[in-house]
This record gives structure tokens, sequence and C-alpha cells, in this order.
């Protein structure tokens, strides 16, 4: 192209615009998860980051790769070499890879001060006592995920270990999700407060996510699990006031009374029948 | 044959890997076999680690039968010398009826080899679907070996068919190859026999 | 050989129905064995067998499959001692004036593996996507229509392992096999009765794994994870059984094509002047030696799970799930750099060559695919950051995988690099591979948010998952697969496609694969899990929207298909020995490649990229002028 | 040419053909369906309508179960249900089969139903010791869980528990599944596999409207 240097700086200029556009309409625009949690809120705030990061990265690629291949392109004679044989650029490699790692590196670093503060699947319990009333909004309460094919039940440990089968939480309430499962892995998935964890049989996988917005909200099992993997979902998950979950306790109480006697100890996981193989 | 061009470049005919192909390609399937025998080691230890509900070796269960166990060690080391007098032989290029000898005596450690492990296998007394992951892991990497051991004595077979014919005389790095890989999993059987026995 | 030449000769030509008679047979040995002889099946369901039963049944069906093709004949000579093969046995094995049956039967040369690898895969391809237009169909509506849970999730299971298994195939396997020899220079691969195996185990797998669903299915997906497989049903074990032959044919084909690169390159072919995509081939080659006896180790354990009721992955009885997430990350990870790798080589092979000027940054190039293969073993733990496991690592996945991205980014480099100022051939090549690097970018970004533990905690196991992996293994993989179709078809088959009709397809393709899975980033973003026959109704416009486009995707992935064939078959336009005017040597050999490829092996090489002296990668001499192209 | 293009033609209809009839094997295969009888009755106000299934423990019978697998326990005649939207749906369902038990105990509990309530062989109970249990009907969307009590080891052959309840249906249109959360399905790992994993066993549909 005979105006290369003007090609380059109208490259140079839509890259900027796509750029910029992009990260300002990203910093405007709804992030997932959504903030019904703190650990929501760090999740959007992160993919947030690596959205503004990654995205000018991304169409200064794309811009590159449209400008050498799509502007520059010509209709070539036979045998002629089409540019100068370039073999390769000591410093434009070395800045290259210094850039990438350099950009890596501290996606890495900022991941890791992430995880370390919000601790999301920590994989180990908090507390000592999971029985123990929560003294604080800042103490969790511990609620237990039981994923068994293809249902998911709660247990409320502190409430006398009722089990239901609809997820109500208070609202700003620091939740310790103990997750296990009966039989094949499962992922517990409550999209909206950031929480995904896998259901693993004797094991105990823990989340903690302090939810901050009374509503409605939808459960989803997130790894498959057989037959009715797609329909093991819930639409009834509820975040409420404070009042409002100690009378559902109070109802949930009342309704679970006849199976109490017949419930197992609440335990972090719960060993099937020594027959695994059914009888 | 080779030949000058007109430009001035030299041309060959064929590239023959031969018998430098056989011992890199014996080398390659070690080195892929090791991630075989690497995966069975994690399986074995994550098991041991876990013994969730005491399933890692519930009461009752013991160790392989161990003399036959040893037994099952000395044939293949005695493959193994024989393997390596048979390369050394061959390298130096002593074609005597020494190396056929040699070669049947390996065949025939081989064949017991094989023999004294599938006794074993039927010695283990453990009713798999009750008898934990002990015995499940050491089971199945017994199996394991077993299989490399027949498939591997079936290439020392027809190296001794071929030799001994005289359709196919053994060459040196065809001994030093199947030397290799007996060596390996000799080495491996070795091993696998240490942790089972001593890793309960 | 043992027996007389006409007499092998005779069963070789009717190999592949001998074949299909063992495989009857030792199905039915095996069959019988493994359900009246293995004590330990307390699978009830005896209406159509036990579990020992059937894996026993198919795993003799292949044994009898090869047998009848004549794989054993070699082998058993050899065991009595009998002669090696002669020259005129050679000659005739690699398919000397066969013709078309040649490429009917097991044969040693590697241009007709190469052309038997293209048409399984495309046919496999073409069967698993029909699978993804019926899963997009069955997504129309939030609740099942035309299938039901339980097929649909068959369904899934079949198009993503029959996909799995061809994308690890598409490249390495069609023109790995038949350009990698002439490449370097060898006359033949190191083990051509190996490759003829390699290629001869993936019909009977996909045979295998399609069986599944005559026997109820399986849930789990390609993945498998148990316990739930140890609960799935006799479907299940095709599943086990395909797999496993997958996972051979992969770490077979490994060995040999490295045994071949390191040993039977020609003499002044130093490993710094080997063609990129023999490079490629070569780490591919590496992961899939290294990685894939990891799988044979999962799904034996499986089968032992299955058949014999030991408990590897059954928490209750001792076992744990994450050991066969473990072994099946370990091997899986890899191959996803086995699906790519070789896409990476096949599209700096080809920019040269429409550029008309060096490969920029050859070394740089070379270590950035060694980067990826290295770092590829130590990042499988990024599938299971959510999965509770060992969470004071997750630090070090999450910093490895990102690592992955520096080697990744250096394709894009060279790619620039070898663009940068170049007056580029808009053929039809490399119009896909631009759309290989636009799609492969978005693979890339997306992939990034994956990486990262806190963003992967929402978008893990989602439909933006989905859209990732297919954005870097269609996007990517298949568009480089179906750019050096039409690349390398002149010199596989002698005949040309570089049509009119293909450039409106590429841009029906491009257009309608990056509608469908930008729908499908959208939903998995709104919280779409995968897998899923049912979904939250608020999800259904972008679900319409993806499978609108995914229909015209599948149209204008049949037009592909169809050009191929009107080409090929009936057209028959007679291409030109070099119609790209590439310097690589294996445009040099005539069309079609002789019998042995080369007559005379050339001494003297360089890189084949060396547009600006216009110098052959090898001299033959005289008499092939550089460039007789058109 | 024209040779060439019927070949053609030819390779692809007996491709298209096997491929065809492959899909068809994923097809929805349509159910024989059920629907409930009408009755004259009301509860609440809404009309009621009757089911009445059966549950096989069809190990060794063979020819008493359905479908491919008639030695897998299932639900007779079929696990396809279809109710008219908005009303009540009054089940009987005759138990025959033995007590095999819960893995989740809170199943034991009656949730869902008319006044939480189900009635065993005439006697209303609101949960059931969980190591009573032979099956469940459960119906995960509606909230509707009614555990059914097996019958004794040391019963006279032909022994039957029947178990009765009533619950409401939605007033829209809707597809839902159903299923039993008793680990049932003999020699299969947890008791979960085969009839629990297929389709018109232990786990069916109820089509409402």
């Amino acid at each position: 192209m005979r105006n290369r240097a003007t090609a380059i700086r109208v490259v140079i200029i839509v890259w900027f615009i796509l750029a910029v556009g992009g990260d300002v309409a990203l910093a405007f625009g709804p992030i997932p998860p959504g903030q019904a949690s703190d650990l929501a809120s760090s999740e959007s705030l992160t993919i947030l980051l690596l959205a503004e990061i990654g995205w000018p990265i991304f169409s200064a690629v794309l811009a590159a790769l449209f400008f050498t291949m799509v502007v520059n392109r010509t209709a070539p004679p036979t045998e002629e070499p089409s540019a100068a044989a370039l073999r390769g650029n000591t410093r434009a490699q070395t800045a290259w890879i210094a850039g990438t790692l350099v950009v890596v590196l501290s996606l890495a670093v900022y991941g890791t001060v992430a995880l370390a503060i919000d601790q999301p699947g920590a994989g180990v319990p908090s507390q000592a006592s999971a029985l123990a009333m929560p003294t604080s909004t800042s103490q969790p309460l511990e609620v237990q995920v039981i994923a068994q094919q293809w249902w998911f039940t709660y247990r409320y440990p502190t409430y006398g270990g009722i089990e239901t089968p609809q997820l109500v939480l208070p609202v700003n309430q620091k939740i310790e999700f103990n997750v296990t499962s009966l039989d094949v892995v499962h992922s517990f998935w409550f999209y909206a407060l950031g929480v995904k964890a896998d259901a693993v049989p004797l094991n105990d996988n823990v989340v903690t996510a302090t939810p901050t917005k009374i509503g409605t909200y939808r459960i989803q099992c997130a790894e498959l699990c057989g037959l009715w993997h797609g329909n093991m979902a819930d639409n009834t998950a509820m975040v409420v006031s404070p009042s409002d979950f100690a009378a559902w306790i109070q109802q949930e109480t009342t309704l679970d009374a006849p199976i109490m006697k017949y419930l197992l100890p609440y335990s972090h996981t719960y060993e099937p029948s020594p027959t695994i193989y059914g009888s | 044959m080779s030949d000058v061009s007109p430009t001035g470049l030299t041309v060959v005919d064929e590239v023959e890997g031969g018998g430098r192909t056989l011992i890199f390609t014996s080398r390659l399937f070690m080195a892929a076999n090791t991630t075989l025998q690497l995966s069975l080691l994690f399986a074995f230890l994550y098991l041991r680690a876990n013994n969730f509900g005491g399933m890692w070796h519930p009461s009752g269960i013991g160790t392989p039968p161990q003399v036959l166990a040893i037994i099952s060690l000395v044939f293949p080391l005695i493959t193994l010398v024989a393997l390596w007098a048979v390369w050394n032989a061959v390298g130096r290029g002593r074609e005597s009826n020494a190396v056929s000898g040699l070669l049947w005596l390996a065949l025939v450690a081989a064949v017991l080899t094989g023999a004294v492990r599938i006794l074993l296998m039927y010695q283990f007394n453990w009713e798999l679907d009750s008898a934990g992951t002990y015995a499940a892991i050491s089971t199945l990497w017994y199996a394991v070996l077993l299989g490399e051991f027949i498939l591997v004595g079936l290439w020392l077979l027809s190296l001794v068919m071929g030799h001994v014919r005289g359709t196919d005389r053994l060459s040196a790095s065809h001994a030093r190859a199947i030397l290799d890989q007996w060596a390996y999993i000799t080495g491996v059987s070795i091993v696998v026999y240490l942790l089972i026995q001593y890793i309960k | 050989m043992s027996t007389p030449p006409t007499l092998a000769r005779r069963l070789n030509e009717w190999g592949l129905l001998l074949g299909v008679i063992g495989a009857v047979i030792g199905f039915i040995i095996g069959f019988a064995v493994g359900t009246h002889a293995i004590p330990y099946s307390f699978d009830e369901d005896n209406s159509l067998g036990s579990d020992p039963g059937i894996l026993l049944g198919y795993a003799l069906s292949v044994v009898g499959f090869l047998a009848g093709m004549g794989f054993l004949n070699y082998p058993i000579g050899r065991l009595l001692g009998a002669k090696r093969p002669t020259e005129e046995d050679n000659a005739y094995m690699h398919g000397e004036g066969g013709g078309l049956t040649r490429y009917f039967r097991m044969t040693t040369d590697h241009k007709v593996i190469g052309l038997q690898y293209l048409v399984m895969i495309l046919a496999f391809l073409f069967i698993g996507g029909l699978g993804a237009m019926f899963i997009r169909t069955e997504l129309l509506t939030p609740s099942p229509t035309v299938a039901n849970a339980q097929s649909y999730l068959t369904l899934v299971g079949l198009h993503s392992t029959l996909m799995i298994f061809m994308a690890s195939a598409a490249i390495i396997g069609p023109f790995g096999n038949y350009f990698v020899p002439i490449m370097i220079g060898a006359r033949n691969m190191a083990f051509p009765r190996l490759e003829a195996l390699t290629f001869w185990l993936l019909p009977p797998a996909g045979l295998i794994l399609l069986s599944t669903v005559f026997l109820g299915g399986f849930t789990t997906g390609w993945t498998g994870y148990a316990p739930l497989a140890d609960q799935n049903v006799l479907g299940m074990d095709s599943y086990l059984i395909a797999f496993a032959l997958i996972g051979m044919s992969i770490g077979l084909s490994g060995v040999n094509m490295i045994a071949t690169i390191m040993t039977k390159r020609a003499p002044g072919l130093p490993l710094s002047r080997m063609p990129i995509f023999v490079w490629s081939v070569l780490v591919t080659s590496f992961l899939g030696a290294l990685a894939a006896p990891a799988l044979i180790a999962a799904v034996l354990m499986e089968v032992f799970d299955r058949s014999y009721q030991t408990t590897f992955f059954v928490p209750a009885g001792g076992g744990s799930p994450y050991l066969w997430e473990n072994l099946f990350w370990f091997f899986g990870h890899p191959e996803v750099y086995i699906f790519v790798v070789p896409a990476f080589g096949l599209v700096m092979e080809m920019l040269p060559v429409f550029t008309r000027r060096p490969l920029w940054g050859y070394r740089v190039a070379v270590g950035g695919m060694v980067g990826i293969g290295l770092l590829s073993f130590v990042v499988w733990q990024h599938h299971l950051f959510v999965s509770g496991l060992a969470p004071s690592l997750r630090p070090f996945y999450m910093f490895s995988t990102e690592l992955i991205s520096v080697p990744t980014g250096i394709i894009y480099l060279v790619a620039l690099g070898t663009l940068w100022r170049a007056r580029t051939r808009f053929t039809v090549p490399m119009l896909f591979i631009f759309g290989f690097f636009f799609n492969f970018l978005i693979g890339g970004f997306t992939g990034v948010f994956l990486s990262d533990v806190p963003s992967d905690f929402t978008l893990h196991a989602s439909y933006f998952v989905q859209a990732h992996f297919h954005y870097t293994i269609m996007g990517g993989e298949v568009f480089a697969l179906m750019a050096a179709i039409v690349y390398y078809l002149p010199k596989m088959t002698g005949r040309t496609m570089d049509t009119k009709l293909l450039r409106f397809q590429f841009w029906a393709v491009f257009i309608t694969f990056n509608g469908t899975f930008i729908s499908l980033i959208s939903v998995g973003i709104l919280g779409m899990p995968r897998r899923v026959i049912s979904y939250a109704a608020y999800l259904q416009p972008l679900n319409i929207s993806a499978t609108v486009f995914a229909y015209g995707l599948g149209l204008s992935m049949a037009l592909f298909l169809g050009i191929l064939l009107w080409e090929v078959v009936i057209k028959q336009k007679v291409a030109a020995r070099n119609p790209w005017e590439s310097l690589g040597v294996e445009w040099q050999v005539p069309t079609p490649v002789p019998l042995f490829n080369f007559d005379q092996v050339p001494v003297a090489w360089s890189l084949p990229y060396d547009y600006d002296t216009g110098k052959p990668a090898a001299d033959f001499g005289p008499a092939v002028p550089a460039f007789s192209g058109a | 040419m024209r040779s060439r293009i019927w070949l053609l033609v030819g390779g692809v209809v007996v491709f298209g053909v096997l491929v065809g009839f492959f899909v068809t094997r994923f097809l929805n295969p349509v159910p024989p369906q059920i629907a409930a009888t009408t009755t004259s009755n009301t509860l609440q106000g809404r009309h009621v309508v009757d089911f009445n299934l059966t549950t096989v423990a069809a190990v060794g019978t063979a020819g008493q179960g359905n479908g491919e697998h008639p030695n897998w326990v299932g639900y007779l005649p079929t696990t396809y249900l279809k109710v008219p939207a908005g009303a009540v749906v009054h089940m009987t369902i005759d138990q025959e089969d033995g007590q095999t038990g819960l893995r989740n105990e809170y199943f034991g509990l009656v949730r869902g139903t008319v006044n939480d309530q189900m009635t065993v062989d005439g006697k209303v109970m609101g949960a059931l010791d969980p190591s009573l249990a032979a099956h469940t009907f459960t119906i995960p969307d509606l909230g509707v869980s009614v555990p059914l009590e097996g019958v004794a080891g040391n019963a006279p052959a032909n022994a039957m528990i029947v178990v009765e309840f009533n619950f409401v249906v939605p007033d829209k249109p809707g597809l839902f599944r159903w299923q039993c959360f008793v680990p049932c399905a003999a020699g299969t790992l947890y008791g979960n596999g085969g009839p629990m994993q297929t389709l018109g066993y232990m786990a069916g549909e109820l089509q409402v409207g």
C-alpha cells in the first residue's frame, strides 16, 4: 500500500477507539454474576478487571491481524518476494515475550491475592462446632448442601439439624456452604451468589459468601450427574430478611417434626450404607 | 549409492534408520510406559493416603504370597543376565553356539516368569469386590506387569526363533533394544514388589 | 512370509471383509467367555449381557478385526521364525499397483494411510456434526422436545467423544502421516505396520462408540466422571473400550512419529532446518506418547470397577472420584494441545507460501510449541478449581495455566511477523488461516477468564467453557483442517478445489460459527450449565439465536463436504504439481507421489521458506525446476 | 461423469440411510403415556383425577416388567403420566416391592401432598421409617415427595401395601419429571444404576395439561 504510514495511523486510531470504547462500555455494563453477595461482587470485579485488561490486548492483536492480512492484501506477481525477507527480530521477540510474561505474572499475582482474600472453595470448614449459633453476621452460619441423584437438599445444623428441599438464607449473614454428595459428583451452583462447588461423596467442599440482596434465585447442578442432571435445578432459592428467615425456620421445623427422629446426626459427610452395590 | 548432481549437491538413495531406530523406539516405549507406571503409582499412593472408611486395607487382607513373589522376580533377573550376555557376545561379533544357548536360557526364564506371575495372581486369594483398594490396585498393577512381561516375552520368542532358524540373525541393536525393555520391566517389577510388600 | 505370497495377498485384498468376520467371531467368543467365565458380575441386566461379557466381547472383536485385516500375519511369522518379507512383499504392502482397492485394505504406505485418515475423519466429523444439530434442535426450547433426558445425554456424550476422537487425529492423521515422511526426506515411516495399526484402530473405536445406543447409551459425557461411570448401564463399556483404543492409537502414533522424525531424517536435515509443521508434529507426538498411557491406566481401573466390582473411584469402597479426575485430566489437558499444536504448525507452514516470504522467527516459533508442550503437563488441575481438591495448589495451577498463554502468544507474534508488510495472496486457504487466527484469539481471550480461580468460579462448567473450547478446537483446529484440505488436496489427490464457491463457503462458515458461539458465550455468562436438556426460560432467545446460526454452520459445513466430493469425485480437474508455488519439499515431488516418495533423497536441505531467493527446501538436481506451477 | 455422479449419490444415500437409522435411536420415543381417569369428586374446589400405579420388583420374574429390561424394577404400567392442569391427582400405588431403605432419610417425610399426608393401607401417616421404604414417588419441581413402604421380608407372596395420596398440579401446562429416591436398582453401584438411570422404570414424566 502506498500510504502505509496513513494506514498504520488509521489502524491505531481504530484500535484506540475500540479499546477505550470497549473498556468504557464494560465498566458500565452488567458484569456477571452480579452483586447479590460479597463473593459475587468480587468475582464480578475480577471478571471486569480481566476483561478490561484483556480487551485492549485482544483488540490490538485483532487490529494487527486485520492490518497485516486485510489492509495490506494485494494481488501478487509470481516469483517475486512480497517484501524484504525478515527472518526474525530478537528485540521484537524479547519485547513480546517480556510483555506477555509481565501481563501473565500480574494476572497470576492478582488472582492469587483475590483467591487469598475470598477463599472460595477453601475446602476446610472454618468453624470448630457447626452447631453453634453465629454471634454476629460476620461469623459464618453453616448450611449443608446435600447433593443426590437428582435433588439438592439442605441441612441447617444450627437449627436442630433440620433438612429441607428449599434453600432459604438470611440476608447480610455470612453463610458457610458445606457441600457434599451422597452418590456421584454433582456441583452446587448458586449463580447469583457466585457460589459453585463440586459435591463429591465423602468430601466436604466449603464455600463462604454473604448474600446482600433479598430475592428469589436459581440453583442448578453444574456437573454432569446422570439422567436428570439438566432438571436438577431449583428456581425457588431465597434470600430473605432475618425475621422472615426465623419464621421460615419455625415453619420448616414444624414440617420436619415427623422425620427428625429418623435423620442421621449432622456430620460433614455421610457414608452410604456399607453395601455399595444395591441389595 | 550416492551421486553428484549437476548443482554440486549430493543425493543419497535411502535413509536407513535401522538399529538406531530400534533402540531409540524401545526407549520411547519405556518413556510412555513410565507414564503408565507413574499413573498406577499415583493411584496407589492416593488411595492409601485417602483410605476412606478404612477400605485401604480391611482386616484380613494379607500381602501377596512372599515366596512366589520373590521367585517371580528371580526369573526375570536370570533372563536379564542372559540377555546381557547375548548382547555382549553379539556386540563383539561372536557368532557362537553360546548365543543360541543363552537366548534359549533367556526365553525359558521368561516363560517361567510369566508362568509364576500367573500362578501368583491366582494365589492372592482376594475377593476383589470386598478386599479394599490395596488389593485392587495391587492386582491391577500385577496384571499390567504380567501383560508387559508377556509382550516382551513374545518379542524375545520371535528373536529366538528367527535366530535359531537362521532367517534373521540377531543384531547387536536388536539385542540391546530388548535388553533395555526387559531391564526396565524387571526394575519396575522389583519396585512394585517392594511397594506392595512394605507400603501396606 | 511363511505362506505363499499369492494366498497372503488374496487374503489381504479381502482384509476388510475378513476383518468384519473376525470381529463378529471375536465378539461372540469374548462375550461368551466374559459372561460365563468371569464370576464377579453382579449386573442383573442379563437381557443384554453383563459388563465383563460386553467388555471382553468388544476387546476380542477388535483383535478379530485386526487379525482379519492381516495385522497378525507379520508378528506370527516372526514368532515362527519365518523369513523377513521380501522387497516385492514390501512393495505390495505399500499398495503397488493396487489402484483404488489399496485404500480398502491394510497397507503400509503412509500416503494411503493419510488419505484413509482423511476420509474416515470427515465421515465421523459429519456424524458428530449431525449430533450437534440435534443438540441444538433440542435446545430450541427450555424443556425436552425431540430428545428425552436420556437420549439427550447419550447424544451429548456421542457428539463430544466422537469429536474428541476425531480432533485428536484430524491433522496429525491425514497430514502428519502423509507429509511428515516426505518433508523429512524419508521413504517410509519408521514402523509402517504400526502406522497402519494406528489408523485401523480408529474405525472400530468409532463404531464401538456409536454402538452404545444399542446398549442403553451412557450419561457421562466425554469426561466419563466416576462414580457415575460405575453406575451407568452397559453403554458405558462402549465408551471405555473406544477410549482405550483411541488412547492406544494416539500413543502408538506418537511413538512412531517421534521415531520417524528423530531417526529417519535425510542426511543434511538437522532438527534446526525441519519444516515447522514437522516440529509441531514432533511436539504433539511427545504429548500423545507421554499422556495417553495415563488415560489407559484410568480406563483400566474403570474396567476393573465395572467388571470386577473393585472400588477405585467409589468413595464408600475406599476409592476416590478425584483419582479419575486427576488421571483423566492429566491426559485430557495435553490432549487439547494434541488438537491444536499441529494446527499451529500447519498455519505457520502455509503462511510463508501465501505471504511469499520467510517464516518470521522460526526458532522462537519452535520454542513456543515446545513450551506449550512442556507446560501442558502441569496445568491439568485447572479443570478442578471448584472440585474441592487441593485448594492450596490452586495458585500454582492458575499460574501455570496463565503462563501457557506466553508460548501461545508467540505463535501470534510469528504470524504477525510473517505477515508484516507482506503482500498476501488471499487464496482460500489463506482465508481459513485468517479465520483460524481470529477464532483462536477469541478462544485464548475467553481462556483467560477460566484460568483465573475467582472468575472461574462463575464460568466453570457453563456454556462459556463449552464456547471457549469450541472456539479453540472448532474455530482453531477445524478451520486449520479446512485450510489444509484445500491447500494439500492437489498433492494428495491430484485434484484442485479452489473455487469461488469456497470463498462464499468460508464466509458462511465463519459468520455462522461466530454467531453460534458468541450466543453460547453469552448464555454461559448468564448462567447456563453445560449438558443440560432443560434451562431457565430467560435463556431461550440466546439459545434460539445459537440454534439458528448452528443450522447455518451445519449447512455451510455440508457445503464444504459437497464441494470436496464434487471436485474430487466428479469434476476431477487435474491440479498443477505445485499450484501454490511453494518451496516446500512436499511440493517438489511429483503428483501422484511415487511409491517410496523419492528415487533419490536429497542431501542438501534448507528451511523451505526462502522466498527471497526462491531456493527450494531440498535440491533434487536440475530435472525439477523450482516453480513449475499452473 | 454421469456414472460418477450416480456413484456419489448412491454413496451419500447409503451413508445417509445408515446415519438416519442411527439418528432415529436418539429421537424421543413416543412413550406409552397413560392419562388419569377423571372422577366426579372435587377436593379443595378442584377436580380430582385418579391414577393407579403398581411397583414391581421384577427380578427373576421376567415378563412382569416393561420395556427392554423385563427384569428391572419399575412402576407399571408406565412412568409417563398425563393429567389435566389444575387438577387434584388422587394417586393409588400398589406397592409389591421389598424394603430397601432410603439413602437420604429425609425422603421418609411426606411433603407437598394435600395436608402433607398419605394413607398406607388405610392408615394416615406423615412420615415413614426410612429403612422401611421401597420407593418414593417424588416430583421435585412440585415439591411432592411420598415414601412408599416396602413389603416386609417375611410377608407372604403377593403381599401388597396400598399407598394413597392427593396432590395438586399447577394450573399452567408443563412437563415435570418424577423419580424414585430409594436406591432400589439391585446389583448396581449404590443401587443407583440401571432402572434408576433409565427412563420408564424408576423415572418418568408427568405431563400437565
